[in-house]
């Protein structure tokens, strides 16, 4: 049985590496601008039909398909952030955080039923980049494309960990987790830096999409799903800790595979709620944020 | 807003009001001519099975411009008032009760999940009109013996039975059931628990996921590493696709039994590639089915509309649809009473052979029509359709 | 010697590495109104958040009324006498403004709508009455200050302690202030006010403390204070 | 309006639900009044919530999903009536928005609606796993209070239990509660500082409100008879929010207004299919949440100045 724990967990940490990637730019933004974003895996989704629009109808190769998902999520996010969110947390209004939940989860269920309408609901296939069933040793066994959709993850996450240390743009961003009001006062363009965080916010979750999608599949509800983990991962990890986001996300793909092998394979997405319950309970700030009120 | 409320329930009033009226006006004046309306509730939209509710749809849209185009039925045209259930038990009830209260429906045809005919049943209990059912497979739709009640088309406990002495043969002995948390897989599950009791040297097991899940590698992986020699897969078509390619993928070497005719749909190759060869799937249609001249009428008009065959479940939808036409041509009448006493005597040619229903009272064989072969085929080479599949057994 | 209605004994604060209160001892008699000054920065809205509850200090006492609420969530040293008002103003943005005020008589145990006529009497003391059924968030900032004011007379504490009342108010509403305190220490209230406006406050008090960096630099009388170099180094550094 | 509208209104819904059950309505607009109580009870309490209290729960219909099963187990294993449910299940429903609360004061600000998105997305997965207990999505039947599809009672009992709304909201508002959880919306930091005790107010916004979500979870499930786990979905919740915002979310009207306007819509689009009403309704709440984003009631006060400070609260 050694074979299956083995097996387990590595196709945990596989599947985390993509859940890491599908959530960063969700901690981004919040770390940012305070905003939670519902409408974020629905960045995800559209990324993904993208990624299909150009591979499945145009015929270009696969990896303009990773390209197109990136943009196409790097725009609606940016259109998100202008038209939806900037409204609210420039108004004077009170718990801009509560209403901005509000905005964007009304705008994630317009994204899905507009996208029902416009693509139907049939499930669709991205090709991978590496389309082929490992036997490692005959011990272990996974797809090709599980290990390039981690390898391509983890690449980002340390781009972006690159970009938030080592650049003027991730000094900034960083300069808005931890001090908004510093950050303005030294002149920071607050607005400038947050279409920044939503573009990469985007570009990180289509192409997190685009990459899962030749292990799932592409639809309209797709979404719900990515979002659902996302939202899991970051929480657990902490709210704007890009280091926690990476943590976590392994931390759940590896706790939703055990447990579903371990316990019951009935209820593989409730692992992952029981597991951001009891962090929110225990450690309301998460693994890796900051104590003090985040909001 | 106390204007508003008033508003609601004044245009409420004037709604009903001018149906009611409407409704004298139409009985009073011809009620020779008067169009026959058969109610139609499927899942159209998501979270349904809209996929199958589209095919649902044409196969009835096309009937009734085939009776229409001959005539009617006693010279009465025929229309069809459709109705979205969504997949859900409680909209598919509300829906069948418009269906038959709003639009005056003869029958109701067209359901498609078990858990929202059964809760139709009541409905149609309720109102006394006949409920057609073809392939929501629970027993209980017609185990309770409902009077409105009627199947042209199998049942689990009756599918699992004959699925037995088909892993007797092939020589499995140790048999998973991967079952998706619905009506349709647990409902299987359990029957297919049942019926393996005859074989007592096959040991099962019933491993359950979540139906919407997009992940299915960790569920695969366990049952790979049980060893089975079969994976039975209860489970509708996205789902199909992922285990079968993700099972493989975490390298299960079992035989694959997957569901129905999922494998014919289009996106099947496209999707599992390489790992669908292999898989066996049971189903009721062989090219070596012997089609009458009514299903024969069926496919040729469907092909010419549609552009593609249609699949095994549209036979019976169609064999419905000619057993209320049978009920109504025999009472002379679409009063939604009449149908029900008239529809467990009829008998006509179905698509596939002589239509007759039993009427067993007290058990599953009540008002349900059992002449259904199983096929299992097996898919040798990625691309394989009905037609290139490979017969490896039959079940009678 | 009056009866002591606050006392503070080696209040600490640290936020992280930052010592923000560094040991504060201060008194508080009935009656009395003390004036806490100091430089910005210098601790003194933490000072008052401490004796409030809202934060809670490292080390130290804190006696209100004789009783020990050290270490007690706000809402307690509020229901046992005491008062505070906030730099902002207090309000409650949807409220109306005698919805705002009557709140203050309800935590003391007014049923709602004694409360409210309560409030409305209050409101009418401080000239708001025109305004009284506006929603706070239309109020200017001075009259959002005049609210703390009337919440005051329906509180009846037996400390209150005011945070900048006077920032950005017009002289005639601060005189209304200032009539009100006076009334409010003849009845034994006794008064810590944070200012900047030092000749205002001045006015008022019998005694001042200066803050800086988290401990007190000085304490006397208004004169004694502004002779002190200690403090004018402060002040100007 | 003034303080006798609003006790003039819960009368309103009992007269309008005894008249339009003797008029007898059709089926169709039987069901969409009936269930639009559903959805009044829902978007109502969460409004008092989250528009009141500025708790921002995502488990609402989670609360009155758990409030319909509640009854069915009661009917079903425990033999009771449908009526004695719809007093018990209210009560049990408000012990489990009790310990909602207890969590609601654990985290603060936009962790509350993300902890309550998660206890119901884990109370979903449950409803259609466990399926030896709640029958999955087979769905759990059980006998309505009334047998047959005479609607007349329900229309009866949907006008009371909108009446009883109207009471229990006004008793509410008007009374100590209402302005204790409003000043906590607004200020939670002063409120506490003023002496108000939040532990109390915020478990009992909590535990009236989840009252609230049961009784309409009960009655849910007496009418329609038929429980699946698709009762409990985001889309659903974002259905509820979507009411709520539109017609102002925290204005005592706003809710009602809400659920007038988008069950309207979606009785007059439904032939378009499921997809298109969605579309329609969602489309609808996002313009209204960014270009009124007081929602409708707020919107047309605004046109009327004078009135400004009376509508609120």
């Amino acid at each position: 049985m050694t074979q299956l724990f083995v097996q387990s967990l590595l196709l945990g940490l596989l599947q985390g590496g993509l859940y890491a990637l599908l959530a960063v730019g969700l901690s981004l933004v919040f770390g940012i601008l305070r905003v939670v974003n519902f409408a974020h895996g629905e960045f995800a989704m559209l990324g993904s039909f993208a990624a299909v629009f150009v591979v499945d109808m145009l015929g270009l190769p696969v990896w303009t398909g990773l390209i197109a998902a990136a943009v196409a999520g790097a725009a609606i996010a940016y259109a998100t952030n202008i038209l939806v969110l900037r409204p609210i947390y420039l108004s004077r209004m009170r718990q801009k955080g509560e209403y901005t939940i509000i905005a964007t989860f009304l705008l994630s269920q317009f994204l899905i039923a507009a996208a029902t309408l416009s693509f139907g609901t049939t499930y669709r296939k991205l090709p991978g980049l590496w389309d082929q069933n490992l036997a490692i040793f005959d011990y272990i066994y996974l797809s090709g494309n599980r290990i390039v959709a981690f390898v391509a993850a983890i690449a980002m996450i340390a781009l972006l960990f690159f970009i938030v240390y080592r650049t003027d743009i991730g000094r900034a961003w960083r300069a808005l987790t931890q001090n908004p009001l510093g950050a303005a006062v030294v002149g920071i363009d607050v607005n400038r830096y947050a279409n920044l965080a939503f573009l990469a916010s985007g570009a990180f979750a289509g192409l997190a999409a685009a990459l899962l999608a030749p292990l799932m599949f592409v639809f309209p509800a797709s979404g719900v799903i990515a979002l659902v983990k996302a939202f899991i991962v970051v929480i657990i990890g902490g709210l704007g800790s890009i280091r926690g986001t990476l943590f976590a996300g392994l931390l759940l793909g590896v706790v939703e595979v055990m447990c579903t092998v371990y316990i019951d394979t009935g209820y593989t997405d409730a692992y992952g709620f029981a597991l951001m319950i009891a962090v929110l309970l225990f450690r309301p700030q998460g693994l890796f944020g900051r104590t003090g009120r985040a909001v | 807003m106390i204007n508003n409320i008033g508003k609601i329930s004044r245009r409420a009033l004037l709604a009903s009001m001018t149906a009611a009226g409407l409704l004298l006006a139409g009985s009073g004046s011809a009620y020779a001519a008067e169009d026959i309306t058969l109610g139609l509730v499927s899942p159209l939209s998501e979270p349904g099975d809209a996929r199958s509710g589209d095919a649902i749809k044409k196969t009835a849209d096309l009937w009734v411009k085939l009776i229409n185009g001959a005539g009617g039925i006693g010279g009465r045209q025929v229309k069809l008032a459709v109705f979205d259930d969504q997949g859900k038990v409680e909209v598919g009830a509300s829906a069948m009760e418009r269906a038959i209260t709003e639009a005056n429906a003869s029958a109701i045809l067209g359901i498609w999940s078990s858990s929202v005919a059964l809760a139709q049943m009541e409905v149609a209990k309720g109102y006394n009109v006949p409920l057609m059912a073809f392939y929501s497979w629970s027993d209980d739709i017609t185990a309770k013996n409902y009077p409105q009640v009627f199947r042209i088309g199998p049942y689990n406990s009756q599918i699992a039975a004959q699925m037995v002495p088909f892993v007797k043969d092939r020589g499995y002995k140790k048999v998973v059931v991967l079952a998706e948390d619905t009506a349709y897989g647990l409902g299987f599950a359990k029957a297919f628990e049942e019926a393996v009791k005859a074989a007592p040297d096959v040991t099962v097991e019933v491993v359950q996921f979540q139906a919407q899940t997009q992940d299915l590698t960790a569920v695969m992986s366990k049952v790979a590493a049980s060893k089975p020699d079969a994976v039975i897969v209860q489970t509708v078509f996205s789902a199909t696709n992922l285990s079968i390619k993700q099972g493989r993928e975490v390298g299960l070497k079992a035989d694959i039994i997957t569901g129905w005719d999922w494998p014919l749909l289009p996106d099947f190759w496209s999707t599992v590639g390489e790992a669908g060869v292999g898989v066996v799937y049971p189903t009721f249609s062989d090219p070596s089915l012997n089609i009458t001249a009514t299903g024969k009428t069926f496919v040729d008009a469907y092909k010419a509309a549609y552009g593609h065959e249609p699949a095994i479940f549209q036979y019976y939808l169609w064999d419905n649809f000619n057993a209320v036409k049978a009920a109504i041509e025999k009472s002379g009448s679409s009063e939604p009473a009449k149908l029900v006493e008239t529809l467990p005597g009829v008998t006509f040619e179905g698509t596939i052979g002589p239509v007759f229903f039993r009427n067993e009272a007290g058990t599953v064989n009540f008002h349900q029509w059992d002449k259904f072969a199983m096929f299992f085929k097996k898919l040798n080479k990625v691309g394989d359709g009905e037609k290139e599949a490979e017969l490896v057994q039959v079940a009678k | 010697m009056t009866r002591i209605v606050l006392e503070t004994q080696g209040l600490r604060k640290a936020f992280g590495g930052n010592q923000v209160i560094d040991g504060i001892d201060f008194r508080l008699a009935a009656g009395e109104l003390v004036a806490i000054v100091g430089p910005n920065g210098a601790g003194k809205t933490s000072f008052l958040n401490l004796i409030a509850g809202q934060f809670r200090p490292n080390a130290g006492t804190i006696q209100l009324a004789g009783a020990d609420v050290t270490q007690l969530a706000p809402n307690v040293p509020a229901r046992r006498g005491l008062f505070r008002s906030f730099q902002n103003g207090g309000a409650f943005g949807r409220l109306s403004a005698i919805q705002n005020v009557a709140l203050a008589g309800m935590v003391r145990g007014l049923g709602r709508r004694e409360a409210e006529s309560e409030a409305g009497k209050a409101l009418a003391r401080v000239g708001l009455s025109p305004v009284a059924d506006w929603p706070a968030d239309h109020l200017s900032g001075g009259q959002r200050k005049l609210i703390d004011f009337a919440r005051l007379l329906l509180a009846k504490p037996e400390v209150a302690l005011l945070d900048e009342p006077t920032a950005g108010v017009n002289p005639a509403i601060m005189e209304v202030m200032r009539a009100i305190i006076a009334e409010m220490r003849d009845k034994g209230v006794g008064f810590a006010v944070i200012s900047h406006d030092l000749p205002w406050v001045f006015g008022l008090c019998q005694r001042v403390v200066v803050l800086a960096s988290g401990r007190v630099l000085a304490a006397g009388s208004p004169d004694e204070v502004s002779a002190d170099p200690a403090v004018r180094e402060a002040y100007l550094a | 309006m003034t303080k006798l509208t609003h006790h003039l209104v819960p009368l309103l819904f009992v007269a309008a639900g005894l008249g339009l059950s003797l008029i007898g309505l059709r089926p169709v607009v039987a069901d969409l009044l009936i269930l639009s109580v559903y959805y009044l009870l829902l978007a109502g309490s969460w409004n008092l919530l989250a528009g009141f209290a500025g708790q921002y729960s995502f488990a609402h219909i989670g609360l009155a999903t758990a409030g319909a099963y509640g009854t069915a187990a009661l009917v079903i294993a425990g033999g009771l009536s449908g009526w004695a449910t719809l007093v018990i299940m209210p009560l049990a429903v408000a012990l489990l928005g009790g310990g909602l609360g207890l969590v609601a004061l654990r985290v603060r600000g936009v962790q509350l609606p993300l902890i309550t998105f998660a206890f119901a997305g884990a109370f979903a997965v449950f409803l259609a796993a466990a399926s030896d207990i709640t029958n999955g999505s087979m769905g759990l039947q059980l006998p309505k209070l009334v047998p047959g599809f005479d609607r007349s009672l329900y229309l009866v009992l949907g006008g009371i239990l909108a009446g009883l709304f109207f009471i229990v909201q006004n008793w509410m508002i008007d009374g100590k509660l209402g302005l204790l959880m409003q000043a906590i919306r607004d200020n939670e930091d002063i409120a506490h500082g003023m002496g108000v005790g939040i532990f109390r107010v915020k478990i009992a916004a909590f535990m009236i409100t989840a009252a609230i979500a049961g009784l309409a979870g009960s009655f849910y499930a007496n009418y329609v008879g038929v429980l699946a786990p698709s009762m409990l979905s985001m889309g659903e919740m974002g259905y509820v929010v979507a009411m709520a915002v539109i017609g102002g979310l925290g204005y005592r009207y706003g809710p009602l207004i809400g659920v007038v306007i988008i069950r309207s819509i979606e009785y007059f689009v439904r032939g378009f299919g499921a997809e298109y009403t969605l579309v329609i309704i969602t489309g609808i709440a996002l313009l209204v949440v960014l270009f009124f984003r007081e929602g409708v009631i707020a919107y047309v006060s605004r046109l009327m100045p004078r009135q400004t400070a009376r509508w609120r609260s």
